[in-house]
């Protein structure tokens, strides 16, 4: 019983197919008992009224969408890719485009909201991309090249008043202050 | 009786406020609230560790105590309650609120995280979609927007700064008000105030002249009259027992 | 019945979560028919024996592991979330939790403190949510699905006496009480 809803967590956490020999590494529980577990429940799950089910290759589990929804998962992604921007939106892409290289982190602080979705959304459309920042320990984000061309740029520094608007007192002091009030409150959640 | 206030280490004015209360095992009351009144202040004026942006929030709760024990010291005198607000109904609530944060902080502990799926199953294909009416001048405009918005949280601290400076100020001037009277009776100290702050600020200097040896205050039972003296030289020497 | 399968399958594909608002406009079904069936869902998966679980946060939902099973799915991902709060933030989350949507005024109001920024904080952090109440011309505050992780809860409502809390009388008059002065003040203050 307890198996069954254990796999069930994997299954949906891993995103990808997970061989009864694995499932039975994480879950102390021998190949048997997994396998019947995991047939169970496939059983539970394939049917039509059911939103997931699990398909099985060769060993391994994995899950899907039931098939009879794919059309409906095909309009959800068409509509993640278009639509015009929402301001944070747009706020965000600014900010990328004065500022990168620039970290979740740093484009948090200046936004002072949670960005995770939104750098998410700028990526599926192609408007910014992630690199990691092997000094920085983190991943950062530039304007593509696209999205300059679109503006009719071939440089971000040719954006409007780059030069000032790139090097403005109130961001520098912003995120000095932050990193040393991150720093040590990280400290204190330390001890 | 001087007061050794041992708190655990507290948050914010009503987190102090509950702590004294608690530790004289008191229900909170007005009466309560009077009682505790300069065992705050006294913690206020000792505490070297509240941050200065912080120190406004814990003088605004310091001048509703003020109101409540002068209330009860100066029936006579009517003092208006500006925001309509009761500090023991305040209390309560926040009481509340602070024992189901313990609960929660529990619960935390506890660890049973739940978890999403931090990435879509299908990936998805980019397709560049650029927002159709964007320009780069619209783009400046944007930006310009977001560094004014910023103004705000670098300048925070900086306006509680200069708040708290005048609150200095004003203890000075009426430090050295007393210091040039010999005896002085607290209902004719407050009766020259104005307003909430001042009375605040009148007992503050007070404590900061007790704390010096300046003066010596003197009050037979909690709701009496306070007798203000001020101390010769050698008075000075000879440590105060009984400063409040 | 078929609305109650497509929205798993929303959920299970999207890894985001999802408003009701944004599910009634992919499946083209009025708002009310998607909640229905959300509710219907939710009270399907939400029981002990099942692996995968979904969560609510305002009128959004998402689908996440059962948090009985969290002790064997960290290991798995290796998580390090460790839910390292200070003691002012958890409690300004725990007064918008009970209390949300609450506006800035009102959450001062309670802990005598200004909260500029521990709520600038807790945005950042994604464990609170800000939104324009029209109503009463004002920002108000929610806790995020974050925060529900965070606590092993599927809602708010789950929180130990939520009811009593949510509803406690004084302090509705002492909001009120308040209200005519601070909403203004929040205004400006949040601009």
């Amino acid at each position: 019983m307890k198996t069954k809803s254990l796999i069930e967590s994997l299954l949906f956490i891993s995103g990808k197919p997970l061989s009864v020999g694995k499932l039975s590494e994480i879950l102390k529980k021998d190949k048997q008992e997994i396998e019947t577990a995991a047939e169970e429940l496939m059983a539970e799950l394939n049917t039509e009224a059911k939103g997931i089910h699990i398909q099985k290759a060769g060993s391994s589990y994995q899950m899907a969408t039931n098939p009879q929804n794919t059309y409906i998962v095909k309009d959800f992604i068409k509509s993640e890719q278009t639509g015009e921007l929402t301001k944070p939106s747009l706020e965000t892409l600014t900010i990328i485009a004065y500022r990168g290289p620039i970290t979740k982190a740093e484009l948090e602080q200046i936004r002072g909201v949670n960005c995770s979705l939104i750098i998410r959304n700028l990526l599926i459309k192609g408007l910014v991309e992630a690199k990691e920042d092997r000094e920085k320990m983190a991943t950062t984000y530039n304007t593509t090249f696209d999205f300059l061309r679109f503006l009719g740029l071939n440089r971000v520094e040719e954006l409007p008043d780059y030069e000032k608007l790139n090097s403005n007192e109130n961001l520098k002091k912003l995120l000095e202050k932050d990193s040393a009030g991150q720093a040590e409150e990280a400290k204190t959640n330390e001890e | 009786m001087s007061y050794k206030i041992k708190l655990e280490q507290f948050e914010g004015p009503l987190d102090l406020l509950l702590q004294l209360i608690e530790q004289e095992k008191l229900d909170i009351t007005e009466l309560s609230l009077a009682k505790v009144t300069f065992q705050y202040l006294e913690y206020l004026n000792n505490e070297k560790d509240i941050a200065t942006e912080e120190l406004a929030d814990f003088l605004v709760i310091a001048a509703k105590l003020l109101l409540i024990k002068s209330r009860l010291l100066l029936p006579q005198l009517e003092i208006e309650d500006e925001e309509g607000i009761d500090l023991e109904s305040q209390l309560k609530i926040y009481r509340e609120f602070y024992e189901a944060s313990k609960v929660l902080t529990k619960m935390i502990g506890k660890k049973k995280f739940l978890f999403p799926r931090e990435r879509m199953v299908i990936r998805i294909e980019k397709i560049f979609n650029p927002p159709k009416t964007l320009t780069a001048e619209k783009m400046k405009e944007i930006f310009s927007q977001v560094l004014h918005g910023l103004e705000v949280w670098v300048n925070l601290p900086q306006e509680v700064l200069i708040k708290t400076i005048s609150i200095k100020e004003r203890i000075a001037n009426i430090q050295s008000m007393i210091s040039q009277q010999a005896t002085l009776r607290f209902g004719e100290l407050l009766r020259s105030t104005n307003s909430k702050t001042e009375i605040i600020v009148t007992f503050l200097a007070l404590l900061e002249l007790v704390k010096q040896r300046t003066i010596t205050v003197v009050q037979e039972s909690v709701f009496d009259e306070i007798v203000i003296k001020r101390l010769s030289g050698e008075e000075r020497e000879v440590i105060n027992e009984n400063p409040l």
